[in-house]
């Protein structure tokens, strides 16, 4: 049969070989996932492309197409994105609060303009009021997932990138970042309007099972539970 | 300038162009038969005439007409395609990526079913001299076989009229000799009729049968050859170069072997000649410097012809030093001798009195 | 190392089939054009010749919101193609095609624009006085002798089909099997930092781009050799 | 809705910028390289050939990510670039420059050498029996009659540059002011569902398409009709 | 085939080419002085000779040497633009985006001062009749208006040798006059050697001081103009038209006004001539057609010039009517007589007998 096709925000690139594996062994089904910032997944969506399911790394989007009538049945939380800073070897940043006066290179993140975690980002950096004097050293990524990879270049000194990143960007350190200081980061699963509603049902029952549950956690995504259920009353709200 | 309309004319033309400082009003009538020679210095318009012809000079004006169809008038504007013409320029315009059949092919494949395409190829290549360049690309010809390709090819594209701009003049004398004698008996025997351009006296007597020249963008009316040749001022000799052209009959007479009797009236000029008596008149060209005038009937010599002439008038010639005397033929044909000043002294020439004119004569076709 | 997998052949091939038929197209499509564009008389030309020649200053961003906004769902054109019964036209090889041509267009023009404006006149002259009409001039003379602007002209195209990126990222997404050609594919494997893929389709992709131009320039030597016999 | 922000403004210049410079640039390194491949009789002409027009088939993501590898701090051009004190090369305008350059570079090279090359042999010929040797007979004579060729060339590495995405996605890092151009904005702008902005940034660059499409092609006729006389 | 080695050539070549069916194997020694003229049939290897001598064609091997500097030699090859030779080609090629004078810039701009170049363009755009044409745009000029421009701009860039393939053929009778009396006194006052290539007898006549003759691929050992008009084997003529060449000194002596004698060795040759007795040598043409043999001194005619003759030998011509007379004047001179058969019957010819050949005579240049 056909794969089933996902669209899937770029922060689940790092998790994304154990889960499919771990799903066809269950299941048999293929999943075919394309990846990109959460923003630009859910514009597709709206102009037509013939996605089964829609992984966001924000509910907003999810909530857009919803209002559209582009979804299907309820949308699913099943994990929740951590953001973390990463700093260069050579960096005298130990910690994010000193950003704004030590940081000398380059400062890459996700776009805040259509990337979830690019947007967080922003509400840190807004909320721990270094946001202006980090403009002139901004390099943005079109989704968390290229910014991880403009860090490869070794011109960035420092970046806020999604902890699931920490085996990729191999290097540096990692300072972790409060989830108390941006809005969370709920990764919401939704299904489209698609014929293969039970593939797809099963895809997003399986994210919530606990083999699929214990993959998240391994690789930097923080646990269902962690937080309130609903994110709505954060520090640093633009 | 203005010729009076004439009733068989084939090819009516008048052409007004104004190119710069260049103004060009010609005014054609081209006959049914023949070849037509438009004669004229480098840069009187002999080129841009032909391409007008042609259809391809929309820089210039002017109302064209062929037999009964109207080529150009106002707007109307036959196409090139549609003239059933050929047009050969003054630069062997081949098809790079065509080899040299190709290039014949492409003309010969139009107007006949492809086998008696194949034949005629064949036949014209044979003529053209260029059967053995046949499969050559024409990148690899020199500079005379690819005229003579040029010119194979617009003949196989079976035009009613043809037009040609200094075909012969990249050739060698024997190829251009060949060629003269090709487009007279397309010019005979198709009846093929043909305007073509040439700066060499030579080709104009081999082939013309009517002469229009050209200066600075005009034209004169058109005349026969005879008459051109025996027009002293119309600048189509060169210097010293006035000749007599007469196209006259064998008679069935022989006086001697190896020799040819032409009849001239009631008097007679031989010429050199094996094989059988001709079936058409046969071209002679009497070259005003060749002729020798003798106050009475001159003894046995090698020139072998003698005809009594009447001085007409004697004039100046382009060398300051020479006379040019016109005088008539017992059958009121022109002929001419040029002569110096000295000559004229001894001999003591008036006009009106007669004397022999001597001369050898050679059949130029 | 050197094997493709499976997801990564058929990007390659979709990609390869992607750049052919978009050629193919385009030439079929642009020689008649850019023919009447060169050697035409209508007043119109100029006109057209500006607009053909757009999609060379337009971002492939801009080309491609564009077309989204024409083909999706709720485009006209994507309208139309669903009232057909064609099927949707964004986000499939369909849409891609459509892109690319759009997108590779100017790139085929160019050059042969380029060529046959180069072609001498009196040599069209002379086929014309054979009694070739326009269609024929243009088919037996014209196209015969621009050999190498048709070569370059489909060069480009297809080199600019196989490098487009941004037509594709707007209005293919990334399906696989469907749009994603191998632009996309390596982007995608530099993102999962995946740089042993990314390294494996770039050197397929050389290798492959090797191939073509040394096979294209042994082509034309030979041509040339024949031709002009004076090539050193 | 006409008007420009300041930002999209200084997106629009950078685009122009870097346009305009990578052309220049580009003939400049172009004209004697097409020159030499077209004209030359060295024998690496052929490898040098194939090698130039390499870029036509890598797409802008294979070139971004090895110019991403070899420009950075680590790379060896970085490196090299660093310690001549040129400063960063990825994320700055430097890089961008490098990168169009790099992939504009056969657009640059094709036009020209189908130029070159259509020049008449006999023609050259005369030149050199003149006492011109190959320098002043390439720049007097081949680089003059090849107008058309050198107007298409900086056409087309313009409107690809113009039009240039991948590579800038890929090392450009979207620096307002520095690494932001047009295409990048108007991506921007689509993504974040701001189609207005959108409208607005390409309505401004098909504007700016228009004026450049008929300046050239005015300079074109006005070229022809002086040359020839014998256009229409 | 093989030349002598020749102690007075200037440029000296062998040359060798295989071009698919076509070879070419030539020993070329030409002279430090004059014209010489290569000749031969289309296809016979002329332009590809002169290509080859200009440094253009490296299909050609072999050894080209001139004066001193070795020009080609194995692997040793001097490019075109260091050889300071100027080479015509079949066709004008002309830059199309320059101007008139800007073509002719391009020629005078490399060795002259500016100032000086500037004087030069004028004055030889005045002798090669291009002065109104200056300012044209080269695409608006006539086939002949370019050959001349061409010709202008190849004398401009200061050859010390000029190569020249068919330069006139574009052109009208008295451009090709003018032109003809331009390259010899190019030839003579500024002592500027070339090779001609023409396919036109009448241009051999005309300026040739040597004549090589190619046939297929080969040449014959140099053969002074004389000797090769005297020569009947070597097809430099057209069919019938063998002509005896005389450079002659003018005497100081004058018989009559408006003649000039020339001595040919104890007897004299009268020419039609006004103006001042020239400085140089008159060259005569008299061609085989136009003498006329007597048995004894003729009687009073126009025709001036009578010179007893001694038959050397009576050949067929290429005429089988026609047979050729070979004689010798007194001085040794050969002059030859073209006469029917039936004339030599008359005549009772036989070799060794004393003849007077009659003819007129009109100086060439
Ligand atoms: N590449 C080639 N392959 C075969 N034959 C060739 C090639 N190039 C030239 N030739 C032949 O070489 C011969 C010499 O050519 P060339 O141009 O020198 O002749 P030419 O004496 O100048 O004749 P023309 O008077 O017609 O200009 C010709 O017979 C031509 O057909
Ligand atoms: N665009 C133009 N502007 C000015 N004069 C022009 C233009 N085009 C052609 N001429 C002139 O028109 C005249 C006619 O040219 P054409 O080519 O018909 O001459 P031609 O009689 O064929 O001469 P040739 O014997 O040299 O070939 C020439 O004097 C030429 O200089
Ligand atoms: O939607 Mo993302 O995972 O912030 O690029
Ligand atoms: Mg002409
Ligand atoms: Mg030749």
């Amino acid at each position: 049969a056909e794969p089933l096709r996902v669209a899937a925000a770029s922060d689940l690139r790092s998790v994304w070989l154990a889960l499919s594996t771990e799903f066809k062994r269950h299941t048999e089904i293929e999943v075919s996932p394309s990846f990109a910032a959460s923003g630009k997944l859910s514009q597709q969506i709206e102009q037509g492309a013939p996605f089964d399911v829609f992984l966001s790394a924000d509910q907003d989007f999810v909530e857009r197409l919803q209002a559209q009538g582009l979804t299907q049945g309820t949308p699913v939380q099943y994990t929740r994105g951590q953001l973390g800073l990463w700093v260069r070897e050579d960096s005298r940043i130990e910690h994010l609060h000193q950003l704004g006066e030590r940081l000398q290179g380059k400062l890459v993140m996700a776009n805040p303009r259509h990337a979830p975690y690019g947007m967080r980002a922003e509400e840190v950096l807004r909320g721990s009021g270094q946001w202006e004097q980090c403009q002139s050293h901004l390099v943005l990524g079109e989704n968390v997932a290229q910014a991880a990879q403009l860090v490869i270049s070794g011109e960035a000194e420092a970046a806020l990138l999604a902890t699931s990143y920490k085996d990729e960007v191999a290097g540096g350190r990692w300072l972790t970042i409060d989830p108390g200081l941006h809005r969370p980061l709920w990764q919401v699963g939704v299904m489209l309007h698609t014929e293969r509603r039970d593939a797809a049902q099963q895809w997003l029952d399986f994210l919530l099972s606990e083999p699929a549950q214990v993959i998240f956690r391994q690789r930097g995504f923080l646990p269902l539970d962690s937080a309130p259920s609903r994110p709505d009353q954060v520090a640093g709200q633009p | 300038m203005q010729n009076p309309p004439d009733n068989d004319a084939l090819l009516r033309a008048r052409l007004q162009a104004s190119l710069g400082a260049f103004q060009l009003d010609l005014n054609l009538q081209l006959p049914a038969r023949g070849i037509s020679v438009l004669f004229g210095a480098s840069g009187a318009g002999k080129s841009l005439a032909l391409r007008a012809l042609a259809g391809l000079e929309p820089r210039v004006s002017g109302d064209v007409q062929f037999a009964d169809e109207v080529w150009q008038r106002g707007r109307h504007w036959v196409p090139a395609h549609r003239r059933r013409i050929a047009w050969l320029c003054q630069r062997a315009q081949l098809f790079d990526h065509l080899d040299v059949s190709g290039n014949l092919r492409f003309a010969a494949g139009r107007h006949a079913a492809s086998d008696s395409g194949e034949v005629d190829i064949g036949r014209y290549a044979e003529v053209c001299g260029i059967s053995h360049l046949l499969s050559r690309r024409v990148g690899r010809l020199s500079g005379g076989e690819a005229q003579r390709v040029a010119l194979c090819r617009a003949l196989l594209s079976r035009p009613r009229y043809l037009l040609l701009d200094e075909p012969l003049s990249a050739l060698d004398s024997a190829a251009r000799l060949a060629l003269c004698q090709l487009l007279r008996r397309l010019a005979s025997d198709e009846a093929l009729p043909m305007l073509l351009v040439t700066h060499s006296l030579d080709e104009v007597e081999r082939v013309a049968d009517q002469v229009i020249v050209l200066t600075a963008g005009r034209n004169q009316p058109r005349l026969s050859l005879a008459e051109a040749m025996a027009a002293p001022d119309i600048g189509l000799q060169a210097p010293g170069e006035l000749a007599a052209v007469f196209d006259l009959e064998a008679s069935a007479q022989q006086d001697e072997p190896d020799l040819l009797r032409l009849q001239i009236g009631q008097d007679a000029i031989h010429i050199p000649w094996r094989g059988p008596r001709p079936d058409r008149a046969v071209r002679l060209r009497i070259a005003a410097r060749d002729v020798t005038l003798w106050p009475q009937l001159p003894p046995l010599s090698s020139a072998q012809n003698c005809l009594p002439l009447q001085v007409e008038r004697i004039v100046d010639g382009t060398n300051p030093a020479m006379r040019l005397v016109i005088g008539r033929c017992r059958d009121g044909r022109r002929l001419f001798a040029r002569i110096t000043r000295a000559a004229e002294r001894q001999l003591q020439l008036t006009a009106g009195q007669s004397v022999f004119a001597q001369f050898k004569a050679v059949a130029l076709l | 190392m050197i094997g493709l997998s499976p997801a990564e052949w058929s990007a390659l091939k979709l990609t390869l089939w992607l750049a052919l038929s978009t050629t193919g197209l385009l030439l079929l499509l642009c020689i008649p054009l850019a023919g009447w564009l060169a050697l035409g008389r209508s007043r119109v030309r100029a006109m057209v010749e500006v607009l053909v020649a757009l999609p060379l200053v337009l971002p492939p961003t801009v080309l491609g919101f564009y077309l989204l906004l024409l083909l999706g769902p709720r485009g006209p054109v994507g309208q139309a193609a669903a009232a057909l019964g064609l099927g949707p036209l964004v986000f499939s090889f369909k849409g891609l095609l459509i892109g690319s041509m759009l997108y590779s267009l100017p790139f085929a023009v160019q050059p042969l624009l380029d060529g046959f404006r180069s072609m001498r006149r009196e040599l069209l002259d002379t086929a014309a006085s054979l009694g070739a009409g326009p269609i024929e001039r243009f088919f037996r003379v014209v196209l015969p002798l621009s050999r190498p602007a048709v070569l370059s002209a489909a060069l480009l195209s297809f080199a600019h089909t196989l490098g487009e990126f941004g037509v594709v990222l707007m209005i293919g997404g990334n399906i696989a099997g469907e749009t994603r050609v191998m632009s996309i594919a390596i982007y995608d494997a530099v993102e999962a930092f995946d740089f042993a893929e990314a390294h494996r389709l770039s050197a397929w992709l050389l290798g492959l781009a090797m191939v073509c131009l040394l096979a294209i320039q042994t082509l034309r030597r030979r041509q040339q050799a024949r031709d002009g016999g004076t090539d050193q």
